[in-house]
């Protein structure tokens, strides 16, 4: 389709001036069912997360093994004092369930920009740069893509020690494969547009046209892949604190949650069901985000 | 009993932002034999009318109409699967706008070409073969036989195209509507098809709507002429009223604008270039290769783009450069502009190596107009920010003089100031194209390198364009090199041609020498080819 | 054609030594490995005897090259646990992980290509609207935890599949449906946006304008076009099967290649861990080439030469 | 089950290797139990000698042990056992080829094994060693003349998968990491096992296990979390066991200061109030349970010379605070506490360290790393467990703790590890119990350790099966039957 402009010289003094593509967009944000949905999702947690400590009926950290692995209320033998049951330490389950978004919250939002920054620097140099550059990056891919996690977070974690922080290091050094491949393949093809061009005519360095022009029509896809690598992000924290090298004990981390709830889970299987319900709610809400801003974004919007 | 009768036809498009009617209360008639050319400006709605025929129409788009009959019979009564069985493919037939990709990439041309045929029990396959090739062959292409089992990627868009219409003749259609079946091709092959399609509605009676914005075609081929605009059709009859004697006041707009090879050649800015004029650049001896590989597993290729050109760029003077698509013309403009690096020869400006100049300060020497005006500007900034950015990368000046040179800028090249925080998706084509010469001319360079500046424009948006580029060459002393496909452009205001043909300059001289009088064999095919409006009124005189 | 085999040839070999080069480092920072060998109850001299056995005690740069040059003879060595050369090992190991990862790839296609393929045919029905919410749900499951429920639901609740083991075929069932969904989201979506796209095409309109609608359509026209990306797509998946199944085999006791993966490396039994990542490496690599030459079998644009 | 006379067993860790000569972790000793025979037997009720491959034994001196054997011993593959055969394995052993994993405890005092009847032999000690009967009791396992370097090549994987020993049970069919047949050796010299065929199952995780042993594929399991076994325990689908285990759990604090010369866990006072602040009960009775207690001996109280008159830090918090008062820290101060088991535990002991104001960053790691950080020194406090072996005697705690050259000692103690190495040089067993009494009781005076709590060994097993516990926890399935 060579143009799709009505607003053609010969009316361009109407008085309705298109949209300003901002404006566009939060008008798809609002029509979009999925997208608000996620939203609201991602909403709820985050603000539980914030007021974790007026919401949660007890300290997350307050043992008592005397009544410990106690069923949740509805259960024979539960109790309203604790919702949801205790864990193996006799620790209100709820409220650990309920600071355990402040963990999967931090650690995705903090890996996957770790992600970010790895995947979005290295996919504009190779997408910009070209030539070896490039090559090298692929082979780091494929090396990186070859390489098992689980390796890499045994040794960091004993490295430098386990700490929240080491784990968001981790997950985001994991995850930045995703940023790289699309960053990559933009880069390569708005290197070769005309404004480019326009820019080096102009007397642009690599870098100014790198910041100027290119970062910023890469903004929206970094976006969309953000908020998915939000939940991958908030997954791989959890299989690897399933596996007992992610967040250590006694911070509640859901996949650390399963992992203890795992041997008794033909018993109370609710200690595995909660946990896990609760990231599927997050991660889902962040893939549904990322579906629609994905629509949102891509100018075809979803089915077109 | 008209062939075709379209009474009151709308069609709605569902948009994110609000419906749009892309067409609006179109009649239509059409007797067998006849010819009918709909012209009008991009996404007039030309498109669309044709697909609303054919119930191609995209998913998101519904069409009204108060008749649709087709040789006596309403369609609109037929349901989608007897339309697809009884009148898509052999009543009417349609060749696309788009010939890259309306092949199917993975099938043969012999099976694309052959199926319709087979499937609907028409021919059997052998007859269909033959068939097939026979068409092939009409339509021009060689070893046809050959081609059957080829691949569309392993033809040459013009080949595809042709393809494309033999492929639509195979079921004998009795209405054939093309979309622009040309756009996109060389001028002589333009004027091959176009000839093949005058012979076959001569032969087989056969309708034939060929919808095109090119004027100068339309003129030359059909018997009436329908003109859409902002999807209304404004204005119906033969040829001869419409072009001749317009009514509305879009056609007479429309009819100036076009770029005319046989009008009153301009003066040119220098007549009689003295030897001693300054050269603003001067290339010599370039040679550029491009390495590529065809797919994965393809082998190397080597495509000689430069071929040891020469060329100078004097003082005031504009230089138009001509030549087919691929010729090199591109190459040479980056490699002017100091944006690519030849394999052999060098550039100088003002007498000084490019290599040697600082990026500022080539910048300020010279500038560059692209020829899309979609991607020659960055979609994520305001046009305040992209017009001052040559200001802001050379550290010239605070906000509030950039803002005022911005301005400045605007008025010249006369863009309304309320755009200045717009951004371009919210501008027109035209409008764009103005702000990427406003933005090559606010660091006042000595010369606009314009690389084909109004290819992707209609020919109302092109006139001024081009008009506007002369203005400022009077104003400013501006030195131009303007690279181009279309003779009549550079009829129009180019002082100087040269002619390129596969990487090489094959003809070099004043304007009106070169178009008048081609000594190259190239450059006089070339000519020959290039449609001319005034050229119905040969023919009449002829008959 | 050969060349260009014959580059990623070389690439996949860069890439396995790079690699198991890093995985022998990281073990090696991570901790000891006669320690680990050893076990929780292990007096110094225990360790010590260990040590001397595998050679442990030398320098590091000395244990990598030698590794390498019998890895350049073809021979990975013996593993620290298990007292045979580890190339047997993996050879034994290396049929349940294959069966298991051919399996959960079925399960992909079984479920993704026509869910994607009617979502695509039918655009925001309710047929589409199901099979985005099995993509997103399929993506928002933590594999582990979808494990443990199948268990919990298959193995305990409704004891129709055995939970353990890998001897007969109803063994592959449960982990091949929970390996198999986690790439059902990336198949299905990519199917339907094929199609979508592909049915929007050009040359679909062509087609249609010679009067194909309905199934031949599809058929003739659509199916190879948008086919192709999801092939190349399974090729890579199937590659992260074999890598990706480590939770899967140990949650189902299947005694493949990716349990041997995690517990040499909860082990330290570095010459095992080098060697699957080694292997890992090269499939994953294989894999993606493989989907490249499928592609090029299958597309005539891209031109063997 | 009985009805195929079977016995199906389940095991975490992989079963890789046959040889018990040549391993070392739990679950071969227990394997070891069903294969093979040593020359003697420790009763574990009464901590005696009982004659096995040996009938008897005497000291000619102190350096110098004669022993007997039986003439009806047979290995599996039906070949008479002889005293070479048992010099073989000894002399093989301390061989400096052999790199057995039971090197170290023969080369601590054999010199050299020689044949001097037709059913006897004579070991020559290396040095006084009072153990001597207890270590062969427990690690030596006796092979055919040669196995290890037949032909003058070494191999020290010989026994690895086609074990040819002479216990109660002998090899049908291994396959390493998955799956172990064991028959019952009708040729056996002692009392003959009741149940005719086990099968151990490598199954690595307990939830597998579990579903297992409820739909009756499984007749015993071991190492069983203590809420599972409770769970699965009160269903009629299996039987909960909850045996002895000479396991003691412990916290080793850096008291010598290797981590921080001046750190606060240099200060006897924070020690102090380390054990006071631990609640060690309520961890004994609700995260370990069955026969587990709390203890305040670096020892097992079953264990010969594990003197429990020493100074006890009961449970209270206020005290605690208090002695970290005196000692300076108020305020508290951040304690790195290492651990790499029972995680409920160790979060346990966080969470009571926190209650008093001590800030805990709790790592909870791999084995081996714990082992590689602390052998590095940079491990101030650590949540260790020991098992001694199976042996009912505080020589197999103390010496690994305390010796100088052990990383596990971190007390920087040299009197004490010289007191605790003459134990083990006197053969006097009161005078052993003294010097034990005396290095236990400083240990608990300077409180160099925070002693927690003994084991307890909880199992899973069929309803149709009987299966006796011994107090020292090994698990002998060879005494099991159907009910
Ligand atoms: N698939 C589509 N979705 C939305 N709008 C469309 C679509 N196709 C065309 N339009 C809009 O419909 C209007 C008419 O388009 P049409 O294709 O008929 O124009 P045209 O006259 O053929 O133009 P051109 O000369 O560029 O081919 C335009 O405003 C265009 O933007
Ligand atoms: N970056 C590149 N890599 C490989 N080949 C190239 C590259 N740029 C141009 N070419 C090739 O060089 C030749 C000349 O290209 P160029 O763009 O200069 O042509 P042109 O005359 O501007 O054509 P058009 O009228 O279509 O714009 C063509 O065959 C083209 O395929
Ligand atoms: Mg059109
Ligand atoms: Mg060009």
């Amino acid at each position: 389709m060579s143009t799709t402009d009505i607003t053609l010289t010969a009316v361009e003094d109407s008085e309705t001036t298109p949209l300003t593509p901002g404006q566009i967009f939060r008008q798809r944000l609002f029509g979009h069912t999925g997208f608000l949905i996620g939203a609201s999702i991602i909403l709820a947690i985050v603000v539980v997360a914030i007021f974790a400590p007026l919401i949660a009926p007890h300290d997350p950290y307050v043992q008592s093994l005397s009544t410990r692995m106690l069923p949740p209320v509805w259960s024979e033998g539960g109790s309203w004092e604790h919702l949801l049951g205790t864990d193996q330490n006799g620790r209100d389950y709820l409220s650990r369930l309920i600071y355990g978004t402040r963990v999967s919250i931090t650690i995705g939002i903090g890996a996957a920009t770790v992600g970010l920054m790895i995947g979005v620097t290295l996919g504009v140099m190779a997408g910009y740069f070209g030539g070896w550059i490039d090559h090298a990056i692929s082979f780091l891919l494929t090396a990186q893509l070859a390489l098992p996690g689980l390796l890499l977070a045994m040794a960091l974690v004993f490295i430098i020690g386990p700490s929240i922080w080491v784990v968001i290091g981790i997950v985001g050094v994991l995850h930045w494969t995703y940023y790289l491949v699309v960053t990559r393949a933009a880069t390569q093809r708005i290197r070769n547009l005309d404004f480019v061009a326009a820019a080096k005519a102009s007397g642009a360095s690599s870098r100014q046209i790198i910041w100027h022009e290119i970062l910023p029509n890469l903004a929206s896809s970094i976006i969309v892949i953000f908020t998915f690598e939000l939940g991958i992000a908030i997954l791989a924290e959890s299989s690897l604190s399933f596996l007992g090298v992610g967040i250590q004990p006694p911070i509640p981390s859901w996949g650390l949650m399963i992992a203890e709830g795992k041997q008794a889970m033909f018993y109370r299987p609710w200690l595995v069901v909660l946990p896990g319900i609760c990231l599927f709610l997050l991660v889902i809400g962040a893939n549904l985000m990322g579906d629609g801003l994905r629509d949102i974004t891509s100018p075809e919007g979803r089915n077109e | 009993m008209s062939l075709l009768d379209i009474q009151n036809l709308d069609v709605t498009l569902a948009l994110p932002n609000g419906p749009l009617k892309a067409v609006r209360d179109v009649t239509l008639t059409l007797e067998p034999g006849e010819s009918l050319g709909i012209v009008g400006e991009s996404g007039s709605g030309k498109s669309m009318t044709a697909l609303a025929l054919m119930r191609l129409l995209p998913r998101s788009a519904t069409c009204e109409a108060e008749a649709l009959r087709f040789d006596g019979q309403e369609l609109r009564d037929l349901g989608d699967p007897a339309f697809a069985r009884q009148i898509a493919g052999p009543r009417i037939g349609m060749i696309f706008q788009e010939p890259m990709t309306s092949l199917n990439p993975v099938y043969t041309i012999g099976r694309q070409m052959t199926e319709a045929t087979v499937a609907r029990g028409l021919l059997s396959e052998a007859e269909a073969r033959r068939k097939a090739i026979d068409l092939l062959d009409r339509v021009g292409i060689p070893d046809p036989e050959g081609r059957m089992n080829q691949f569309p990627h392993q033809m040459s868009g013009g080949q595809r195209q042709r393809v494309m219409i033999a492929m639509t003749l195979m079921l004998d259609p009795e209405l054939l509507i093309a979309d622009e079946p040309t756009t996109a091709l060389d001028v002589t092959v333009q004027a091959q098809i176009l000839d093949l399609l005058d012979d076959l509605r001569r032969e087989r009676g056969m309708g034939l709507i060929l919808i095109s914005h090119d004027l100068a075609v339309v003129a030359e081929r059909t018997d009436r002429v329908a003109v859409m605009y902002l999807g209304e059709m404004v204005e119906q009859g033969t040829a001869q009223e419409v072009l001749y004697h317009p009514q509305h006041d879009y056609t007479k707009a429309l009819l100036a604008a076009i770029p005319r090879l046989d009008g009153p050649a301009r003066v040119p800015a220098q007549e009689a270039a003295a030897p001693e004029v300054e050269k603003v650049i001067s290339a010599t001896n370039l040679c550029r290769e491009f390495h590529s590989r065809k797919g994965l597993f393809g082998p190397k290729k080597t495509v000689r783009a430069l071929d040891d050109v020469s060329l100078e760029l004097r003082r005031g003077e504009t230089l138009a450069v001509i030549g087919e698509s691929g010729s090199g013309k591109s190459t040479l403009a980056r490699i002017l502009l100091g944006l690519d690096l030849p394999d052999a020869g060098d550039v100088r400006m003002l007498g000084r190596p490019v290599l040697d100049l600082p990026g500022a300060e080539r910048a300020s020497l010279v500038q560059p107009v692209f020829q899309d005006p979609y991607t020659s500007l960055n979609p994520r900034r305001r046009l305040s920010e992209i017009i001052s950015r040559p200001l802001v990368l050379r550290g010239e000046g605070d906000s509030a003089s950039r803002l005022a040179a911005v301005k400045d800028a605007m008025e010249k090249v006369r863009l309304p100031g309320r755009l200045i925080h717009a951004y371009p998706s919210q501008l027109s084509g035209g409008q764009r194209q103005r702000v990427a010469i406003a933005r090559a001319l606010i660091t006042e360079p000595e010369a606009l390198i314009c690389d084909e500046p109004t290819s992707a424009l209609d020919v109302s948006v092109q006139a001024q364009i081009l008009e506007l580029l002369d203005d400022l060459r009077a104003k400013m002393g501006l030195t131009c090199l303007i690279i181009t496909h279309d003779m009549a452009v550079v009829h129009e205001i180019a002082d100087r041609v040269a002619v390129m043909y596969q990487g090489r300059v094959v003809e070099e001289g004043s304007a009106s020498a070169v178009l008048d009088h081609p000594s190259n064999d190239y450059t006089a095919r070339l000519l020959a080819a290039a449609p001319r409006f005034g050229a119905t009124r040969d023919l009449e005189v002829v008959q | 054609m050969l060349r260009y085999i014959a580059l990623r040839a070389a690439l996949a070999l860069a890439v396995a030594f790079t690699v198991s080069l890093a995985a022998f480092l990281l073990l090696n920072v991570a901790g000891d490995p006669a320690q680990a060998i050893a076990g929780e109850d292990a007096t110094p001299d225990v360790i010590e005897a260990i040590r001397d056995r595998y050679g442990l005690d030398r320098p590091l740069p000395v244990r990598y090259f030698d590794w390498l040059g019998g890895v350049l003879q073809g021979d990975f060595g013996t593993s620290y646990y298990w007292h045979k050369p580890v190339a047997e090992l993996v050879a034994d190991r290396a049929d349940e992980t294959i069966t298991l990862a051919l399996s959960a790839l079925s399960v992909t296609i079984i479920i993704a290509l026509p869910l994607g393929a009617l979502a695509a045919l039918n655009p925001n029905s309710w047929i589409d609207r199901f099979a985005l919410g099995v993509a997103v749900s399929a993506q928002a499951v933590p594999n582990f935890w979808l494990g443990l429920i199948m268990i919990i639901l298959f193995g305990v609740m409704m004891p129709i599949f055995p939970v353990s083991g890998d001897s007969t075929w109803k063994h592959f069932v449960l982990p091949a449906f929970v390996l198999g969904a986690s790439s059902v989201p990336a198949v299905m979506r990519l199917t339907r946006t094929g199609l979508i796209e592909v049915m929007g095409a050009d040359y679909i309109r062509t087609a249609r304008s010679k009067g194909f609608r309905g199934w031949p359509l599809l058929r003739r026209h659509a199916m190879r076009n948008a086919l192709l990306p999801v092939i190349s797509v399974l090729a890579v998946q199937l590659g992260q099967k074999f890598g990706g199944s480590v939770i899967t085999e140990s949650i189902f006791a299947i005694n493949g290649l990716g349990r041997l993966a995690l517990e040499s490396i909860l082990g330290m039994d570095i010459p095992t861990v080098q060697m699957l990542i080694f292997v890992f490496a090269i499939v994953f690599v294989a894999m993606n080439l493989l989907a490249d030459i499928l592609n090029a079998a299958l597309d005539p644009r891209i031109r063997i030469g | 089950g009985p009805s195929d006379d079977t016995l199906r067993a389940a095991m975490s860790e992989e079963i890789l290797n046959l040889d018990y000569n040549y391993t070392t972790k739990r679950e071969y000793i227990i394997l070891a139990q069903l294969t093979d025979a040593t020359l003697f037997n420790i009763d574990p009720e009464t901590q005696e000698v009982l004659p096995s491959i040996a009938t008897s034994y005497e000291f000619f001196d102190e350096t110098t042990l004669d022993v007997t054997l039986r003439d009806d011993v047979k290995f599996h593959d039906g070949s008479k056992l002889t005293p070479a055969d048992v010099a073989y394995t000894y002399n093989w052993i301390k061989d400096e080829r052999s790199e057995s994993n039971a090197a170290g405890v023969v080369r601590r005092w054999l010199d050299t094994a020689e044949v001097t009847g037709e059913n006897t032999l004579r070991f020559h000690l290396a040095s006084v060693y009072p153990l001597v009967i207890r270590d062969m009791a427990a690690r030596i396992m006796i092979r055919k003349d040669g196995t290890y370097d037949a032909g003058g090549e070494v191999d020290r994987d010989a026994m690895a998968q086609d074990l040819i020993a002479t216990g109660p049970y002998k090899v049908a069919s291994f396959e390493p990491g998955t799956e172990l047949v064991l028959e019952r050796n009708e040729d056996y010299f002692g009392e003959k096992p009741a149940i005719g065929t086990i099968v151990v199952r490598n199954i690595p995780d307990i939830g597998t296990q579990q579903a297992e042993m409820m739909s009756g594929g499984l007749d015993w399991m071991f190492k069983v979390p203590l809420d599972l076994a409770q769970s699965l325990g009160a269903t009629p689908l299996a039987t909960h066991l909850s045996g002895n285990d000479l396991r003691v759990g412990f916290l080793v604090l850096d008291s010598h200061g290797y981590t921080d010369p001046e750190g606060p866990l240099t200060n006897v006072k924070v020690r102090q109030a380390i054990n006071h602040a631990l609640n060690k009960p309520e961890m004994a009775e609700y995260l370990i349970g069955g026969s587990s207690e709390a203890i305040h001996t670096a020892c097992h109280p079953a264990q010969f010379g594990c003197d429990t008159s020493v100074t006890d830090y009961p449970y209270d918090p206020e005290k605690a605070r208090a002695l970290l008062a005196e000692a300076g820290y108020e305020d508290g101060f951040t304690l790195p506490l290492w651990a790499y088991r029972d995680k409920a535990a160790a979060e346990a002991i966080a969470a009571d360290l926190t209650a008093v104001g001590i800030d805990v960053d709790l790592r909870y790691v791999k084995l081996q790393s714990l082992n590689q950080a602390r052998a590095a020194r940079e491990i101030p406090a650590y949540f260790g467990t020991w098992g001694s072996g199976g042996t009912a005697d505080t020589a197999a705690i103390a010496r690994i703790h305390f010796d100088m050259e052990s990383d596990r000692n971190m007390s920087g103690d040299q009197a004490l590890a010289d007191e605790i190495l003459s134990a083990e040089q006197t053969v006097d067993q009161e005078e052993r119990k003294e010097i034990y009494s005396s290095a236990l009781g400083k240990i608990a005076d300077e409180a160099l350790w925070a002693p927690l709590f003994t084991y307890s060994a909880n199992y899973l097993v069929s309803p149709e099966l009987d299966f006796p516990l011994d107090p020292d926890g090994l698990p002998r399935l060879q005494n099991s039957s159907w009910k």
